[in-house]
């Protein structure tokens, strides 16, 4: 792995930063948009409008790509998110489970404030669309959760991590181009 | 043998030139984490499509009181939350080599997931008699009635897809439940990634209920409740 | 055998060349107004596709000609495990070539499909059903009357389901035949009763699925006066080979003297038209200037 | 299933649970053991039938596809007859056939369902079956140097519910008409069929609904044999997913040492691609599958709208939309393209190299372009859906991205005759049909280049244009990259060559006939043929096309009866053929350096090879012969390690293996 980012690093130190400069303004500037484009759009659950800011979202993420690798190149990333266990990877026994139970039952303890919170907001009768998001946001955190402790991904290789996830998020991703379509039948409905 | 492994293993530069298992886990667990994958798949094109069918209807009934039908699901899903921190502390038991507290532990976590089971086909038959079926309702039921009232333009999708998902979940619960009982009774066969890769699936169907109970359950919350 | 091959693969490549040069086959003339545009982006691709098709066959063909094995075994192929200079040069002009190709496909679509029909348009509802085709006209109120599900009745002959107490309906016009005036934007409605069918003229360079429990709305304007074959190119089931009407292109004149006439007449005027117009375009037809 | 995946190693119950079990490493030694998995089998039921060895398994999905490539063939040359000669009188079909071709006419409803048939016979049991499930599972673990695939049980399981769901398929034709099952109680009541007169199911290969989704209600052909017909293809879609994950964990964790990924034959990198394609495709498949056997049985309506008038009678369905099942389907379908061709291009590049006596030429754009084609398949269903009435601002989406694929494609045919390019070719038969995928790749995707246009799609779409262009790329290219990889790996599978003789005596019919079938297919979608047609008498503006249509008709004629050489060699070989020696084509990789032919049970007789360089090392200057095999050490510091059993050589290879030899230029 680390061969191939070096090759990547020859640019020289001035060039990576006008580089990320420039890509960070464009992916801003993309993600400016889109709040915009939920602020002034109306109807926010529109064709056009969900259509608008998920480009703007996508070509964000995309002009991302090149800071991310280079955060990753320089560490950065590592830092921030990479497991404990990671950095060792010259160990004669890698130790292959971790984890206390007073970690596992902080982890219990959250999911069950999640759920809480979840119910609470359907007892509380917030709004569809409001609610959608928040409900989806909140999964997402207990799916990861899950993943990253109970199902210990946290503490295996950084590259299944990189292997299992993307091939999961690409295609969910892909999923959600559906939705146009499904507004667009709402509309075209002849027999209701 | 084992020793000639080793040296290769020492000398490579890096994981991937072959003779080691690049993500230092072995076959079951790579292919468990696989299989994983594209069921989440699964459930999400079912999650998809029925948000899909939910979004391009006029109209889609919000049947489920919060008292008792939500606060029942909840319960449901503590049920599972539970299980899954038996089923992590099965798999710490098991790193110790303490087989008989992890037997123990994946007894408990059967036992949640069993109730689950109980709990779910409860609701399930509740439902059913009151009225409610894949197709739509039932007709001429009071409860059909009552439901035409509130929701007039209502897709008839509602059954379909809350069986269909909640049923497609509940075949993996059923599956985990009888994969943990096997390897609960040949625990002192198995190695410790065996339990953990059942554990790893038990994880992931409780990751799908994650899902499933808001989705389903809370996005269809109703105040003026017509199941009850 | 090296050679063999060579040859073969040039005459095949000759030969399908020659299928698509040859003029015996080809598009049947267009009567829309989105036509010559077509017609210009599909000539424009099938040029590149050919160019593309004969260079890569010829290329293979002389490798497979020129660098066979002479039965010497000591002699070696040359050593080389690629060339990134090349590899680069030729992705690069491919991707433009393709990505330039590909986005100058997709004016006639926009045209189509992006843009709403003009204010004003002829409108005719489609209604298809299994292997028939159903056109419902809103007669002199150009008001469509009320359709229900429930009301169709096919052996009284009310295949759409039309209201009759409903006022708009009481001059609606149903027939099997599509008649549509030449010049003006016309905009079709399509809806099926059953499967999904799919509507389509070849002269009129145009498909569009009829998906049932959606209203898809097309418009085109044509060009051309005349009567071309109207097929069905979604499979519906066991005759779907069978379902088959006429797209009639009438002189505006003409056609506004048809939708105005009561459905008895209109079906009557309709079969005449049938015969007076031949398949295909009408010749010594008035210019569409004329006929607006 | 859920037990299925985690098969019982005695090995790994044999190890000392604890310390192996927290150790990777130890495992990866124990994997790696000779007889690590377990011994060969005794007794002709173990070893032959139910056999959880790779190479029978491969074997037998070979047989799998070659009797549904033969039933399918057999199909399609019916569709021909009727199209060409309709209403013409078949005497011997009626025999046959009494439901399907009363009085030996063929009806349409029968035709449509020999459309289906042909179609899902061929996408699914053919070309998903032949190059993945046979000579991927034959070779993948020999060309990586593994003993077997991870899952041996698992493997074995994933071949024999593909046969399972073949079966199921076959019996979808016999179902539809009474008096052929006999017992129609049990086909009404349970099934939901009925005696309608009908052979099989008539919805296509893609069954759209509503047509598929609401029984007999839709016309004959929609009633068990379509509940049968879908039920096969989800079971095809959970033994595909199976093997799917045996074939990525097999190819991730079993490599022997010094295989690193930039050394593996591109045979390997299609076959892993393609499942990573297969383990994402077909999960949302089978979901759609499991919703549309709801709609036909529980009475929902995911893919069925209200207002439906059959008969004047309104269905009770509402609700639903056709569309949500046309986007779950080519979500699956356009990855099954590449699930197809895929194989067919890591095959062609292996023989191709193989017979040219030189390297690949440029093998990391190679590997690269294959998984560009893999990734952007997911990206790119929705021209399959231009005119479905499908949002049409995502179409030029889906267009321009469509039209992104030709890319990597392109970078591929460049490369391939970059291969060829100073080459000493051989001109096996392998090679001829390698080159012949060559050609047929080029004519039937770049045709790709017309229907990815969204405004060109509103003509041809659903034509014979679509048709010819499917057929050739996807159809007839990866059944020559099929038949090269059959003629190619042969001599390891039975231990004998195949007859060169009628090997050419194949390949020249083949390749012209296949021409003269589907490149004039193209025209007649110029001129507007419509698809599925069974009759094109109704039509003036289709009389031109008569000579064409008997062209066709008397090409694929020839070219079917051409087969039957094949399966005649076929067979004569794997008892008559000539003795094949360890590597008779002097081909550099792994599969070549087992101690017999065909390899033994473990593959490499309990001391699995190290790999030293890439794939192909043709022509190398210096080198004694011009191939060095991929265990051939390196010279000077490698001579010690061979006399020291690898240990001592491990180092020097490894040292140099950060790049390996591809980015030499």
């Amino acid at each position: 792995m680390s061969t191939r980012f070096a090759s990547l690093g020859n640019l020289v130190k001035k060039q990576d930063l006008i580089l990320n400069a420039v890509c960070l303004l464009f992916a801003a500037a993309f993600v400016v948009m889109a709040l915009s484009n939920v602020r002034r759009a109306g109807n926010f659950f529109s064709i056009d409008s969900l259509f608008f800011t998920l480009v703007s979202l996508m070509l964000a993420g995309i002009f991302m790509i090149i800071p991310l690798m280079w955060a990753y190149e320089t560490g950065l990333l590592r830092n921030l998110f990479a497991a404990e266990g990671d950095d060792a990877v010259g160990e004669a026994v890698p130790v292959h489970f971790e984890g206390t139970t007073k970690l596992f039952l902080s982890i219990l303890g959250f999911l069950l404030l999640l759920t809480v919170i979840e119910v609470f907001l359907a007892y509380i009768q917030v709004p569809l669309a409001l609610m959608l998001t928040i409900l989806i946001g909140l999964s997402l955190i207990k799916a990861a959760l899950i993943l990253a402790y109970f199902m210990h991904l946290r503490y295996e290789r950084m590259s299944l991590v990189y292997t299992l996830i993307p091939m999961l998020v690409i295609c969910i991703c892909l999923l959600f181009i559906f939705f146009p379509d499904s507004f667009r039948i709402f509309n075209l409905r002849n027999y209701r | 043998m084992t020793t000639h492994a080793h040296t290769a293993e020492r000398l490579t530069a890096d994981d991937w030139s072959g003779g080691t298992f690049p993500y230092h886990i072995g076959h079951k667990k790579l292919g468990m984490w696989l299989f994983i994958v594209s069921d989440a798949l699964t459930f999400s094109a079912l999650l998809i499509g029925y948000s899909y069918v939910r979004v391009s209807s006029d109209q889609w009934a919000t049947p489920f009181a919060f008292s008792p039908s939500i606060l029942f699901s909840t319960s449901m899903t503590l049920c599972l939350l539970a299980s899954s921190f038996t089923m992590v502390m099965a798999v710490a038991a098991s790193a110790r080599r303490d087989r008989r507290k992890a037997r123990r532990w994946i007894g408990a976590t059967m036992l949640g997931g069993l109730t689950f089971l109980a709990l779910h086909i409860y609701e399930w038959l509740h439902l059913i008699e009151e009225g409610l079926r894949p197709f739509g309702l039932a007709q001429g039921s009071a409860f059909a009635k009552e439901w035409t009232e509130r929701w007039p333009q209502a897709s008839p999708l509602f059954g379909a897809t809350f069986f269909a998902i909640t049923g497609l979940h509940m075949f993996h619960v059923l599956t985990g439940v009888i994969y943990l009982g096997y390897i609960a009774l040949r625990i002192r066969r198995k190695t410790h990634e065996d339990v953990e890769i059942s554990g790893l699936y038990w994880h992931f169907v409780d990751l799908v209920w994650m899902f499933v109970f808001p989705l389903i359950y809370l996005l269809s919350v109703d105040f003026h409740p017509a199941v009850h | 055998m090296g050679r063999a091959l060579g040859v073969l693969i040039w005459l095949l490549t000759i030969g399908s060349v020659w299928l698509f040069v040859n003029g015996r086959w080809w598009l049947p003339p267009y009567i829309s107004e989105h036509g010559p545009a077509y017609d210009r982006q599909f000539m424009i691709t099938i040029i590149v596709v050919g160019l593309s098709f004969a260079a890569a066959q010829i290329g293979l063909g002389w490798a497979v000609w020129r660098y066979g094995a002479r039965g010497n075994r000591g002699e070696r192929a040359v050593y080389s495990h690629g060339n990134n200079r090349l590899e680069i040069i030729w992705t690069a002009i491919t991707a433009l070539i393709f990505i330039t190709l590909g986005l100058m496909g997709q004016r006639v679509w926009a045209q189509l499909h992006l843009n709403e029909a003009p204010a004003g348009s002829t409108k005719v509802h489609v209604v298809a059903q299994q292997f028939q085709w159903n056109f419902h006209y809103p007669g002199a109120d150009k008001n469509f009357g009320r359709t229900d599900p429930n009301l169709v009745k096919d052996a009284e002959l009310n295949f759409v389901g039309l209201d009759e107490q409903d006022a708009n309906a009481k001059d609606d016009q149903v027939v099997t035949t599509l008649a549509v005036p030449v010049g003006r934007p016309v905009e079709l409605t399509l809806e099926s009763k059953d499967v999904t069918h799919d509507l389509f003229v070849p002269e009129l360079r145009y498909k569009q699925d009829v998906v049932p429990g959606m209203a898809i709305k097309m418009h085109f304007t044509l060009t051309k006066e005349g009567r071309f074959e109207l097929a069905c190119a979604e499979l519906c089931g066991q005759l779907h080979y069978k379902m088959k009407s006429y797209l009639i292109a009438l002189p505006a004149n003409v056609y506004d003297e048809l939708v105005a006439m009561p459905q008895a007449q209109f079906q009557g005027r309709i079969t005449q038209l049938i015969k007076e117009y031949p398949l295909g375009i009408r010749q010594g037809a008035a210019t569409t200037a004329a006929l607006r | 299933m859920e037990e299925a995946t985690t098969p019982i190693e005695p090995s790994a119950a044999a190890t000392e649970v604890g310390a192996a079990g927290t150790d990777a490493h130890a495992e990866a030694a124990a994997a790696h053991a000779p007889h690590g998995h377990h011994g060969p089998p005794t007794g002709f039921i173990r070893k032959y039938i139910f056999s959880i060895d790779h190479k029978v398994i491969g074997i037998q999905y070979l047989l799998l596809a070659i009797f549904a490539a033969f039933t399918g063939m057999f199909m399609s040359v019916l569709m021909r007859l009727n199209l060409t000669w309709p209403g013409h009188k078949w005497t011997i079909l009626e025999t046959i056939f009494p439901l399907g071709a009363p009085g030996g006419v063929m009806t349409p409803e029968f035709y449509l369902s020999l459309v289906t048939m042909h179609g899902t016979m061929m996408v699914f049991f053919v070309l998903t079956t032949a190059p993945q499930g046979g000579f991927g599972n034959y070779f993948l673990p020999i060309q990586v140097g593994a003993e077997d695939m991870a899952f041996p049980v698992l493997n074995m399981l994933s071949f024999w519910v593909t046969l399972v769901g073949l079966l199921v398929l076959i019996s979808a034709i016999f179902v539809e008409g009474s008096t052929i099952v006999g017992n129609t109680d049990f086909v009404n009541n349970f099934l939901g069929g009925g005696g309608t007169g009908t052979l099989g199911p008539i919805g296509g290969w893609t069954g759209y609904p509503p047509l598929s989704a609401l029984g007999k209600v839709a016309g004959p052909g929609q009633g068990a044999g379509a509940t049968l017909w879908i039920t096969s293809i989800a079971i095809f879609c959970i033994a595909s997913l199976l093997g799917a994950l045996n074939f990525i964990t097999t190819l991730l964790n079993m490599r022997t040492r010094g295989m690193s990924l930039m050394r593996m034959p591109l045979t390997c990198w299609s076959w892993f691609t393609t499942a990573i394609l297969a383990l994402l495709a077909f999960p949302v498949l089978l979901a759609a599958g499991v919703l549309l056997l709801l709609d036909r049985h529980a009475g929902t309506s995911f893919f069925i709208p209200g207002g439906l008038v059959f008969n004047d009678v309104v269905q009770a369905h509402k609700g639903g939309s056709p569309i949500l099942w046309q986007h779950l389907f080519w979500f699956f379908g356009h990855p099954e393209v590449y699930i197809a061709i895929l194989p067919g291009m890591g095959a062609t590049s292996h023989i191709l190299s193989t017979f040219a006596r030189k390297p690949v030429f440029g093998y990391r754009a190679m590997v690269f372009a294959m998984f560009a084609i893999g990734l952007l398949g997911f990206f790119v269903w929705g021209h399959h859906m231009f005119i479905s009435g499908m949002d049409p601002r995502t179409s030029i989406a889906f267009s321009v991205l469509t039209l992104s694929i030709g890319v990597p494609s392109a970078i591929k045919t460049f490369n391939w005759l970059g291969t060829l390019w100073g080459a000493k070719i051989r001109f096996t038969v392998p090679m001829m049909f390698a080159i012949g995928f060559v050609s047929l790749f080029v004519a039937g995707g770049i045709t790709g280049l017309v229907l990815g246009q969204t405004s060109l799609d509103l003509f041809i779409h659903d034509g014979y244009f679509v048709l010819a262009h499917f057929h050739l790329v996807m159809g007839v290219a990866a059944i020559f990259g099929m038949f090269a990889g059959v003629y190619f790996w042969f001599p390891k599978m039975f231990g004998r060559m195949m007859s060169e003789r009628l090997g050419q005596l194949h390949f020249w019919p083949t390749f012209i006939g296949v021409y003269c079938i589907f490149v004039p297919m193209h025209i007649m979608g110029i001129v507007g043929m419509p698809r599925r047609y069974a009759s094109f008498q109704e039509y003036d503006f289709l009389r031109p096309l008569d000579p064409l249509v008997l062209l066709v008709t008397i090409a694929a004629i020839v070219t079917a009866a051409a087969q039957f050489i094949f399966l005649f060699n076929f067979i004569w070989s794997i008892f008559k053929g000539k003795r094949a020696s360890g590597n008779p084509w002097e081909a550099t990789t792994l599969e070549w350096v087992t101690p017999t032919t065909p390899p033994p049970h473990d593959n490499f007789g309990g001391h699995l090879p190290t790999v030293y360089r890439g794939p192909y090392e043709f022509a190398v200057p210096d080198a004694p012969e011009d191939y060095v095999m991929q265990t051939t050490p390196d010279a000077g510091e490698g001579n010690v390690a061979a006399a020291g059993a690898g240990q001592g050589s491990g180092q020097g290879v490894q040292g140099s293996s950060g790049n390996g030899h591809n980015g030499q230029h």
